[in-house]
């Protein structure tokens, strides 16, 4: 039997303009976990009942211990910045399913944009083969040390130009001429939506990982859907991002709205 | 000093018929169809799995955003996205067959017609009770307007009735003035039991992009928040029909249910909970079963008719 | 860069001829004659202090326990305890005609006849304003029943409008099937503006004793927990009158403020969460007024028309 | 202007079986605290909303520090009895009014059980002259050491006589043949009853401190009233434990019910 998880707050740090990296630690907990899964994090407040969705950023398996990265947007990330070293956290890990990791391509392209970017760090280290990585952020960047270590070569652009090219990933995609065999994506939906239709035109291959507010994280409920077409029913179904994503091809994904 | 020996307490309850093991059941359309929780609880410990609803064909439901949490509870508006009664027999039932529980089928229909066909294709199934949902707030035909009109309501059944083979439980709304005037309707023309509450409408704001947190604008308010609201009716239902009452809202632990069953219900189901903690039903009973054990009840009835008033 | 200047807001909202010079006003009941928060609150800042109700004779109120606490939330059974309208006007009234705010007072009664009595008396009075609470889930006689059926709530409005010589809100009750066909009603008999929403009716259940936490067994519901249920009827009936609409249920901050004005309230009425921290209302204020200088509103109206559906 | 002043945990303890102590600091704070007077403790949680109203046990002007003294009865109780040392507490204080000491008294009698006890530990400071003291508890007493510093005798009854006698506070009373022109009172309301009762008998007159559940706190919202006895109104009229209280004569309270 599966059940939530107690773990202690290794490290919490805050590692840029309001982003945000916790250390969980318990046993087992980073056995299994593919790039692309979510951890559901519950609060302990009884003002907010349902837990919260992030991304793994990075799964250590020797120190068994799980890394997430996050933004303060709201009252729950703003709780969870507060924990400190030594306290308890409760979880659900992993959920979803992560990217499928293509072993033939020759070439891979990971993209991501702003708090997207975080999921595609473990997910860098494990694709093999060659591999360049586009980052775009909105201002100041955060964890490109990280992809840096990696064998790859990391782009930037920034919405503000503050640092390397001033536009938008794509943007920087074209001018790069960027090609590869596929391309694996998680960032903000008109980013990935752009991106899909660059890949299209391009017939590469893409993965993209969606965000979709969540109650159960564990395919239960319903209300985390996003629209996925398929050949009959009017052209799409409703699945679901927890359970069936957040991972999904690009070309299924029903963009317009 | 003489040693008190606790015997174990009786948990099983009796409806129309139909015994359940224990009074602890999960609230329709927040455990899926049993698998996904099944990872995580046992299902032979529930007294019963009632499943999402289901309707005659295919539902997309509603556009997303479809959930917004609110102090002490959520709203969501799914609009009973389900894949239609025949997908239900073919895919889920063989699935839940395999538990040692009792599995109740929410019943969703846009007419009477509609609801009749579902029940008569449940009927010739392994379903041991079936729950009509009269009262979702999510859908604009159907659903809610039957909850909401005593007369609406005790058609719905009447006509259900003809087709059911199993018994027959009839979801309330709690979005009317008069509760008790829906429950007597429906108990008059055959509802065998009445489950309540189903959620409050309501609604959330998202002050920095100026709309509505709901993609459908207004959605079902569950959780604790709830609790008092949901007590209330029940405690009220109790006290005007004679057909077993089923008894959630807000239940998230195992002294809430005790609440529930001193307010008169006999059994007792845990919806948003489960997104709290996976765990939540299995909790709730074993808190059930330790306060029957420290305050001596040796079964359900008697907590039901412990309250003093 | 350019430096935007930011000029403080228009905080102005007019209802019925009447002009406060902020929207944020306190809920009846909560804030007792204005008095004992008068220590902790500069009155003088309050759009409107709206005080409890009001009888033609002293009433006792309900047995206690009158509280207990929920989930987010809590219950009251207060049963409207005053010492009659006579007295209010001799002790009370002085007191708040010092300071430069609006005063509201809530006019309970258990007949018709009552009503009016209560509202004559005031005619004469140095009141703003006056709030007819047809929802005291309370009480048995009166209140609620008024407060539940259109025509009733239809005919108390009539006769008061008769008696009265300052504007008249009619205070909703949230404990019916379509709150906006109580308003409708209310509107053409002559009311000049509606508030909601009272309490939800509830109940809690100590289960150590065995019985309701409340003296009463029931009672009212209020605090952050009824909020989406009290935004969702705010919203309704915005959309439905045309007379102003003063909103309340749970309003602990200025976002929760600024939710109500967006769906269409002109007036926000703070209740529980003055016995959350006495200086609720300040902070709602200075809320609403920052969030109007953040996104560049410069009056409430820009607020109440905002909304994007 | 009032307002909810924010204190620091000066010092948090159990003295006894579900028994627990805080000191609280904050600079004013003691000033002008009458015994019998309480706070109203706000607890941070997003789940309860209402403070919780606890009496001042001691207060110390030189540290600028109340001391509390309460049992674990329930959730808010629970959550006090976590913090720790240096976290901050909002309160309310103080309310309402404290015990009148009649300073022409010639022997004084005060009289607490259980909980009643700690507000009764500052007002034994401030009582001039004689004054003896009946202290009863159900099992193992707190606070006793504090009592037996002050000036007066201190009689001990436990309701399962693991200390002192073996029985109620007024049967304790009775044996003393205790005797006083005062009764100063703070205790569960049959114990009050009982000793108003014992009081009238004697003509002595009593101040009780009585307890309801509250909500404000100060007197606005009438959710904390008590029967109290008056000439009109069918001889008794509804006044607020919160600000009327919480002491009051016993002869005027209606204890019938
Ligand atoms: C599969 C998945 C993975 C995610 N991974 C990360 C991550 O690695 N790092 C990170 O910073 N964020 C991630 N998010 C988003 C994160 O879940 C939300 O930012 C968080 O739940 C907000 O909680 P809050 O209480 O702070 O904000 P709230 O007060 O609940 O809301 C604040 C704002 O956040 C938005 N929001 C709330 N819940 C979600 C949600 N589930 N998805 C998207 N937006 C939401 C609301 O619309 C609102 O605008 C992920 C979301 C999903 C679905
Ligand atoms: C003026 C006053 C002074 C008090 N002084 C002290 C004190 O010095 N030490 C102390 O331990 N307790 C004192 N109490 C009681 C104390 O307020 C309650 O024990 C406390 O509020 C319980 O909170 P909780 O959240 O732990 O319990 P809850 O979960 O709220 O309730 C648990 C139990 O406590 C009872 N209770 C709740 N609130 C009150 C209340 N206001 N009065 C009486 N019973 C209540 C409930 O009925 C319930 O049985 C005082 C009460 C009043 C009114
Ligand atoms: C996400 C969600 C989906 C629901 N779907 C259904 C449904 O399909 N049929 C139904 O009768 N009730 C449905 N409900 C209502 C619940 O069964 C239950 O009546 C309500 O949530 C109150 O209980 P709770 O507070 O324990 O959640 C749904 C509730 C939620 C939160
Ligand atoms: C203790 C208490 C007493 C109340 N008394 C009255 C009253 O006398 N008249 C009235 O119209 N509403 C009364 N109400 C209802 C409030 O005015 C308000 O409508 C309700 O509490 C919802 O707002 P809130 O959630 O901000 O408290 C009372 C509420 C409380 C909590
Ligand atoms: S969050 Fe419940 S199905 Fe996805
Ligand atoms: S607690 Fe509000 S009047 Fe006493």
């Amino acid at each position: 039997m599966k059940k939530m998880i107690t773990t202690i707050v290794a490290e919490q740090a805050k590692i840029g303009e309001n982003c945000w990296s916790i250390w969980l630690q318990a046993p087992g907990i980073a056995d299994n976990v593919q790039p692309g899964q979510f951890v559901h994090v519950k609060l302990n407040q009884g003002e907010k009942l349902l837990p919260r969705p992030l991304s793994v950023s990075e799964a250590d398996r020797e120190r068994n211990a799980l890394r997430l990265i996050y933004a303060v947007v709201g009252k729950g990330t703003k709780d969870l910045s507060r924990m400190k070293e030594g306290e308890s956290l409760r979880i659900l890990s992993p959920l979803g399913n992560g990217f499928e990791i293509d072993e033939t391509a020759s070439k891979s392209l990971i993209v991501g944009g702003g708090m997207g970017i975080p999921p595609l760090l473990e997910l860098a280290r494990r694709i093999p083969g060659k591999k360049e990585i586009y980052l775009g952020y909105s201002a100041t960047p955060f964890l490109l040390e990280e992809f840096e270590k990696e064998d790859a070569q990391t782009h930037v652009s920034t919405d503000d130009g503050c640092y390397g090219y001033c536009g938008t990933v794509i943007e920087r995609m074209n001018q790069d001429k960027a090609l590869g065999d596929i391309i694996y994506s998680c960032g903000p939906r008109p980013m990935l939506k752009a991106l899909s239709a660059w890949a299209k035109e391009r017939k590469i291959p893409a993965q993209v990982s969606l965000e979709e507010r969540m109650a159960c994280g564990i395919g239960a409920c319903l209300v985390c859907t996003c629209k996925i077409a398929m050949e009959k029913e009017d052209g799409w179904h409703h699945r679901r991002v927890c359970a069936d994503g957040p991972v999904f091809w690009s070309r299924e994904v029903v963009w317009n709205d | 000093m003489t040693e008190t020996v606790h015997k174990r307490p009786d948990l099983t309850v009796e409806m129309a018929g139909v015994t359940f093991k224990n009074p602890v059941m999960t609230a329709s359309g927040t455990f899926g169809s049993g698998k996904e929780y099944g990872e995580y609880v046992d299902l032979n410990q529930l007294g019963a799995v009632v499943v999402k609803g289901v309707s005659l064909t295919p539902w997309k439901g509603n556009p997303t955003p479809r959930v917004a949490e609110t102090y002490g509870g959520m709203l969501n508006a799914v609009g009973l996205q389900n894949p239609g009664v025949d997908a239900f027999i073919e895919n889920d039932l063989p699935f839940l067959r395999q538990y040692d529980t009792r599995i109740i089928v929410n019943v969703s229909g846009k007419s009477i017609e509609e609801y009749c066909r579902v029940v008569e294709k449940l009927a010739v199934t392994e379903v041991d009770m079936l729950e009509l949902n009269i009262s979702c707030p999510n859908i604009k035909e159907g659903g809610i307007t039957f909850g909401t009109d005593a007369k609406m309501a005790a058609s719905v059944v009447k006509e259900a009735k003809k087709y059911a083979s199993q018994p027959l439980m009839v979801k309330l709304s709690p979005n009317v003035t008069d509760i008790t005037e829906i429950a007597k309707a429906v108990e008059s023309e055959g509802a065998d039991a009445v489950s309540l509450i189903n959620t409050l409408l309501g609604m959330a704001i998202d002050i920095h992009h100026k709309k509505p947190l709901l993609g459908n604008i207004m959605g079902g308010l569950s959780g604790p928040a709830i609790k008092p609201v949901a007590l209330r009716m029940v405690y009220q239902v109790c006290r005007t029909v004679n057909i077993p009452v089923v008894g959630m809202g807000g239940i998230i632990s195992g002294e809430d249910a005790v609440e529930f069953i001193l307010a008169g219900a006999t059994g007792v189901a845990v919806g948003t909970a489960n997104f709290m903690n996976p765990c939540a039903t299995v909790e709730v009973l074993d808190g059930l079963e330790s306060y029957m054990i420290s305050q001596g009840f040796s079964s359900i009835e008697e907590v039901q008719e412990a309250m003093k008033i």
